[in-house]
């Protein structure tokens, strides 16, 4: 088992990207070469030393590296992007794109993180104890698929666009979602303890499962006959017909 | 002296019919030109020269070179330096403004960012199905105008290109058109349409999705009422958009701002594209400032995208991360530099109160609202008055913008490019 | 005497034509305004011209209050700038775009007086 | 004062009829010269065993212009695909099927190529094509300016008055500052103004009275009046239909009985993967390029490009609209539409061409079959139509599948088995020499565009000094077993050399000088100008959104400008 432990020092105000911290990228290091890895501060290169202190204990592959981050990082982007193995604890809150491609392991944010969450995931698993931002497993702009795989789990709130253009996988939010969660689900499964509004439009396949109040439903899904899932019953409707969609979006009744 | 055929650089309509009528250099006379352009080319008062704010606050005159040397000071030293603004200069000037925001590491975006950039971002998504104007003029015999009120923001794209002129398969103009307003209040632009659509404010999406469904043949979907709009009505509507030869759709301010803002166009997209199946159908952004169609156009080309992110050298493109407000927002700028435009007066207080806390470049003809907070003013001449340069036209079309008076301002491109030379390091590409 | 208001902001002619004047009263008088319907300006006991605080949970501005025929009961219109902006939306619901449309507020009489630019935005450098 | 000496390459230059001598190529100030004197600052590249080309000439890419960039705006997902940083000589980079405009130059550079001509400018947006040629390094380019919806034309067609047809072709020219006629969908381009199509060369054109096939003659009738260098382009009707083969083949025979007024085809046919079709839809699709290939066996005054597929993704642009509003439709996927007033359409639709799709793969096989089944090599040029059957980038694999029949067995390996049984290529052994190649990649574009008098395409003296040299030795290599390291060689050259400098090295930029424009100025009688300009003066006061005084593209607009001289005798 390896353990790093990165310690914030300094707040920055400009985002700090680091794509870098990943367990791959800090497997089998040693310290001093952790402390070395670049980040960028804006239009700025710099080393995680520059923001970090920086604790290791052992030394082992990515599946057995954990990356804990004692404390909130709210100006620190794309922690954990494309990992494929290992853990990451954040004690804290994250910014934006956190988990982004995403093919494996497990990053935990006990705090809230920005947008951009576990954008085009493809496998693993992302824990976020409070609330999420825009984008939650979305894709990328112009792209056709956002998250393909794994599963987002959300304790607290997310905002709009939620799983937009998700093709896989597998998004549960335990409070409520903003405007147009899973727009243009193309096989991904969300489900969502709270309220939303206006799930699901353009729709093509996969699941919606909304166990809150729905505020607005676009007029172009059909309606099916009530559907009894583990004990709860729910409306059912398929669509979104105007994308030729088949998928099924569940509204508690 | 007389111009003819002079264009008109205020709005994106970019009328390229004035006749101008000068007299000791100073342009006394417009002919043709609305209001919004003749206020425009008979001029306002100026930035007399180039200030620098002293430590009491006081903006202070300086010669152009101590204020070039300022500017390049601070956007040097910065880490998130924002280049903002570029909806009212040439192409030429933006191009130069990419590579300052190449060699710095910054980011560029434009005034598109609280206009149309939802359009874009819709766009991405499904495509933009339009025409050039002229193509409208010739024979769209539908024109629906949503959450845009024309009168007010494009004075003559009516009788230019919308609406009353004839064309080649309309001969009676106006009498050969229909005209829909869809709004959430009755505007000017309402009140001449032959029908008028109040819907509530905010719920474009579910309207256009209504209007899809009609379109695709799913009318038992729709329920009686659609956010306050009766079935009937959408029905009627979406019979005449079927039945149409030619419908051009334009729409404006009221999707891109509204709730689910670029989801908005893109449905609007959608709609366009499955009424194709029955009737021709296009749609048109009604963009504002008379050249910020050109920075979209001059920065993908460029860059591949319509604004950038270069503070890693390469170019970076993502809405709501590297956007101007998202970044002012955050507090994240650490220096920026406002070319042609006036985001104190048009960004959100929260930006304005962050955008004021750190050095402010602002280079621009006029005094403004960004100027009160302005650490270096830098005035320069007007393009497509006092300057040449090319513009896009909200379709897409570029036009040479003339000059029309001479003027002892320097042009932006001027300016950028003394702040190139002072921030590259020698030998660099430029 | 408060009145509850959706606030949409936007462009107007007057806003337009004065845009590159902005230090002028011309440019003054077009912007720091708020155009409501008659019902609106009934329930807040006013009449066009008087001033009226525009409170939203983004911050509150003085303008003058304007008749608008066309607005709807409960929809309040202010043109686009400085003004406006104090009330607006920053939140850009990751697109970039704030919230410059559709934002809840409410009307209420007051003595004060609209602020100027200058003064306006000399607020801005506190 | 610059002299650069390329020593003991195996020198590859059909114009010129070398075909792999060992020789020296002289250079001296920007040009190929008979012999300079060795003096101490000449500079000497020593090109042993290794392959010399003229540098590379496309006659057939969009690169520049409102489509292209329609293209960059709908497809950031395109754009992310290929980032480069910026260098200490270099802007950055983006983009795999629309790159930036620096991006377009350093990859076409880097390639080994030296000239590059845009297929399709509407002349109203002319000026946006030469505001990106402008920002596109390194490399010559021209463009072929769209004529095949143009009321104008039609208008002359239809009263059979080829003498303001002419008049109106040249005009259209220096308003575009263009340099030949483009043809896409004759006719289709105005029906698609109403959203028709037009069903084939004796369809009538909606409003206009003519049809495909007199919009086509007329064309070509003028383009030779004019002693245009270039001949008729054409994007024929019925384009990506199954069945189009038929249309093609009567398309060509339309012309057989036209002169042409110089040495050199009277049509040109392009991107053939998209009409050398059979079947009569998607079901009983196939490959028709057999057919094709014995008509241009038999035909000398048409050429045709290949417009190569590469599976991966390609963004679509073509001034066809109806037919992209109908991939759009069948590929549920993105769809930009740009039509012009008075002149032409345009479409623009992202796709992906997947391995072991049978349409895909059968479209695959028909760019290849064209190309092998002609005996002509002159005939064929090798392209992909960038980026609509696929990026320029790949050329060096176009390249290694024509030179290697070894190398389609392994790629038909790969596909669907409704691709053997409905082309020809299994059946196929030719394997094309570095002869061949050279042709298709340079000797034949340049000879086709009428370039070849203008110094491209060829290393005879006073030619412009544009040369490739390539990491390969043609007497070790067997192309037809290694075209792995074929493949590998074309990809990056060791040194791409424009106008006696060297731009590119081993795939890196060296240096980023301006290239320049081509454009034709063709005279016409005035008496047929003066009739002209009474038509288009009504068409801007009444049909036009702008007037006239704005719409020619201004020189300052044209960078580097080389005027060639035409016009009727």
């Amino acid at each position: 088992m390896q353990t790093v432990t990165l310690t914030p020092i300094i707040q920055s105000k400009i985002s700090i990207e680091a794509e870098t911290i990943t367990p791959d990228n800090f497997a089998g290091k040693t310290r001093e070469e952790i402390e070395n890895i670049t980040i960028w501060e804006g239009n700025h290169k710099t080393r995680l030393f520059e923001f970090f202190k920086i604790a290791l204990e052992g030394k082992d592959s990515p599946e057995n590296t954990k990356i804990i981050i004692n404390g909130s990082i709210p100006r620190v982007k794309r922690v954990g992007e494309g990992m494929t193995d290992g853990m990451i604890l954040i004690n804290g809150d994250v910014d934006m794109h956190v988990g982004a491609k995403m093919q494996g392991g497990v990053i935990t944010v006990k705090g809230n993180a920005d947008s951009w969450a576990g954008r085009e995931m493809k496998g693993g698993e992302i824990i976020i104890g409070g609330d999420a931002g825009y984008y939650l497993g979305a894709g990328y702009r112009g792209e056709s698929c956002g998250m393909r795989g794994g599963k987002i789990i959300v304790f607290g709130d997310v905002k709009d666009y939620a799983g937009e253009h998700i093709c896989g996988g597998e998004i549960l939010i335990k409070g409520s979602a903003g405007l147009m969660p899973g727009i243009s689900n193309n096989g991904g499964i969300i489900t969502i303890e709270g309220n939303t509004e206006m799930p699901g439009a353009e729709m093509k396949k996969g699941t919606i499962k909304i166990n809150g109040v729905v505020e607005t439903l676009v007029p172009s899904y059909k309606q099916e006959d009530d559907e009894e899932i583990d004990g709860i019953v729910y409306n059912k409707y398929t669509g979104d017909v105007v994308a030729g969609g088949k998928g099924s979006l569940y509204i508690k009744k | 002296m007389e111009i003819t055929d002079a264009i008109c650089s205020f709005c994106g309509s970019l009328c390229d019919d004035l006749t101008v009528k000068v007299e000791d250099n100073k342009i006394i006379d417009v002919k043709r030109a609305c209001r919004l352009g003749a206020s425009k080319m008979l001029g306002h008062e100026r930035i007399n020269s180039p200030m620098i704010r002293n430590e009491a606050g006081i903006l202070e005159e300086a010669s152009f070179d101590s204020a070039i040397d300022k500017a390049s000071q601070i956007l040097l030293h910065a880490k998130r330096p924002l280049l903002y603004g570029w909806a009212s200069t040439s192409c030429e000037a933006q191009s130069k403004g990419v590579l300052l925001g190449e060699i710095l590491g910054a980011v560029v975006d434009s005034t598109a960012s609280v206009c149309h950039g939802p359009t874009t971002l819709g766009v991405q998504e499904k495509g933009l199905p339009t025409a050039s104007l002229g193509q409208i003029k010739n024979r769209a015999d539908l024109i629906i105008f949503w959450g845009c009120n024309p009168i007010h923001a494009h004075p003559r794209h009516m009788s230019r290109y919308s609406g009353y002129l004839p064309g080649f398969f309309l001969d009676r103009g106006r009498q050969n058109r229909k005209f829909v307003t869809v709004d959430v209040r009755m505007t000017e632009t309402a009140a001449i349409s032959d029908e008028f659509l109040q819907i509530e404010q905010g719920s474009d999406y579910v309207v256009l999705s209504a209007l899809r469904a009609l379109v695709n043949g799913k009318d038992d979907l729709v329920p009686d009422v659609v956010c306050g709009v009766s079935k009937e009505d959408l029905v009627r509507l979406s019979g005449m958009m079927r039945s149409c030869r030619f419908g051009a759709f334009f729409f404006g301010m009221g999707l891109t701002q509204s709730k689910g803002r670029y989801k908005n166009i893109d449905c609007a997209l959608s709609l366009t594209n499955d009424l194709n199946t029955q009737t021709k159908f296009v749609i048109t952004p009604l963009r504002g400032h008379y050249n910020v169609t050109g920075f979209g156009q001059v920065c993908s080309w460029q860059t591949g995208f319509p604004a950038v992110d270069l503070s890693r050298g390469a170019p970076y493109y993502n809405p709501g991360e590297m956007s101007a407000n998202d970044l002012l927002m955050r507090d994240e700028v650490d220096a920026s530099l406002i070319v042609a435009s006036d985001p104190a007066a048009h960004f959100p207080s929260t930006s304005v109160r962050n955008l004021a806390k750190m050095p402010l470049i602002q280079i621009d003809p006029y005094a403004n609202a960004t100027t009160e907070i302005a650490d270096v003013v830098i005035p320069t001449a007007i393009v497509g008055v006092e300057t040449e340069g090319t513009a896009y036209r909200m379709d897409g079309l570029s036009l040479r913008l003339r000059k029309l008076v001479d003027s002892d301002y320097p042009s932006d491109e001027e300016i950028l490019d003394k702040i190139i030379k002072k921030v590259s390091r020698k030998g660099d590409v430029c | 005497m408060k009145c509850d208001v959706n606030i949409i902001t936007g462009r107007t002619i007057d806003q337009g034509a004065n845009i590159d004047s902005k230090l002028s009263s011309d440019y003054f008088n077009a912007c720091a305004r708020c155009e409501i319907g008659a019902e609106d300006l009934k329930t807040l006991g006013l009449s066009e011209g008087s001033h009226v605080k525009v409170s939203t949970r983004f911050g509150s501005v003085v303008v003058s209050l304007a008749l608008c025929d066309g607005n709807p009961e409960g929809v309040a219109f202010i043109p686009m700038g400085p003004w406006a902006n104090t009330v607006v939306n920053p939140d850009t619901h990751g697109c970039g775009m704030p919230g410059f449309k559709g934002i809840l507020g409410s009307l209420e009489p007051t003595d004060e007086k609209p602020l100027d630019l200058k003064a306006l935005m000399s607020l801005y450098r506190e | 004062m610059s002299e650069l000496l390329i020593k003991n390459g195996r020198v590859f230059d059909p114009i010129n009829s070398i075909n792999g001598d060992i020789m020296d190529i002289a250079i001296k100030n920007g040009k190929i010269v008979d012999d300079i004197p060795l003096s101490p600052d000449t500079k000497v590249i020593d090109a042993s065993s290794m392959i010399v080309m003229p540098g590379g000439v496309d006659a057939h890419s969009h690169i520049a212009g409102s489509k292209v960039n329609s293209g960059r705006i709908m497809c950031p997902n395109d754009g992310r695909s290929g980032i480069e940083k910026r260098t200490k000589i270099t802007r950055p980079c983006s983009g795999y099927t629309v790159p930036n405009t620096f991006a377009m130059g350093y990859r076409y550079a880097k390639l080994g190529y030296t000239t590059v001509f845009e297929a399709a400018i509407p002349i109203l947006h002319a000026r946006h094509t030469h505001e990106e040629f402008g920002d596109i390094p390194i490399i010559d380019k021209g463009g072929l300016v769209l004529f095949g919806s143009n009321w104008q034309v039609m208008e002359a067609v239809r009263e059979n008055d080829i003498e303001k047809l002419a008049a109106y072709v040249a005009w259209g020219l220096s308003a575009s500052r263009g340099y030949g006629v483009k043809i896409v969908n004759p006719g289709g381009g105005e029906a698609w103004g109403f959203g028709k199509n037009v069903s084939g060369l004796h369809d009538t054109v909606p409003n206009f009275d003519v049809t495909p096939a007199e919009i086509i003659t007329g064309l070509a009738k003028a383009n030779e009046m004019l002693h245009l260098p270039h001949s008729i382009h054409l994007h024929c009707n019925l384009l990506g239909k199954p069945g189009n083969y038929k249309t093609t083949i009567e398309t060509m025979k339309l012309l057989e009985h036209i002169k042409p007024s110089m040495d050199r085809q009277v049509v040109h046919i392009t991107h053939l993967t998209f009409n050398a079709w059979g079947g009569t839809n998607w079901g009983d699709f196939e490959s028709k390029a057999d057919a094709v290939a014995d008509y241009l066996n038999q035909h000398d005054h048409v050429t045709v490009d290949m417009g190569q597929l590469i599976f991966g993704n390609a963004t679509t642009m073509t001034a066809d609209g109806p037919m992209q509003y109908a991939n759009a439709r069948l590929l549920a996927t993105k769809w930009t539409n740009g039509d012009v007033e008075l002149e032409d359409a345009s479409g623009v639709v992202p796709l992906s061409y997947i391995r072991k799709m049978y349409i895909h793969d059968i479209m695959w096989a028909v760019g290849l079959e064209v190309a092998l089944l002609t005996k002509n090599p002159w005939q064929v040029l090798l392209t992909t139509d960038h980026p609509n059957g696929g990026p320029f980038v790949n050329y060096p694999e176009v390249i290694a599948l024509l030179m290697s029949a070894r190398k389609r067995e392994e790629e038909m390996s790969k596909l669907s088995n409704k691709m053997r049984d409905r082309t020809t290529l299994s059946g196929i052994g030719r394997e094309l020499d570095w002869y061949d190649i050279a042709i298709k990649t340079r000797a034949s574009h340049a000879k086709i565009l009428g370039l070849t008098d203008h110094g491209k395409g060829h290393l005879g003296a006073y030619a412009d000094a544009d040369v490739t040299i390539y990491h390969i030795n043609p007497d070790q290599v067997d192309a037809g077993r290694e075209h792995a390291t074929v493949k590998k060689a074309f990809e990056k050259p060791a040194y791409t050399i424009k106008d006696g400098k060297v731009v590119a090295m081993n795939g890196e930029i060296t240096a980023t000088p301006e290239g320049r424009t081509f454009w034709v100025n063709a005279s016409v009688p005035e008496e047929d100008n003066t009739r002209l300009m009474k038509d288009l003066r009504l068409k801007f006061r009444k049909y036009y959104s702008i007037n006239l005084a704005n719409y020619m593209v201004q020189d300052s607009y044209v960078k580097h400008p080389v005027v060639i001289k035409a016009g009727g005798s």
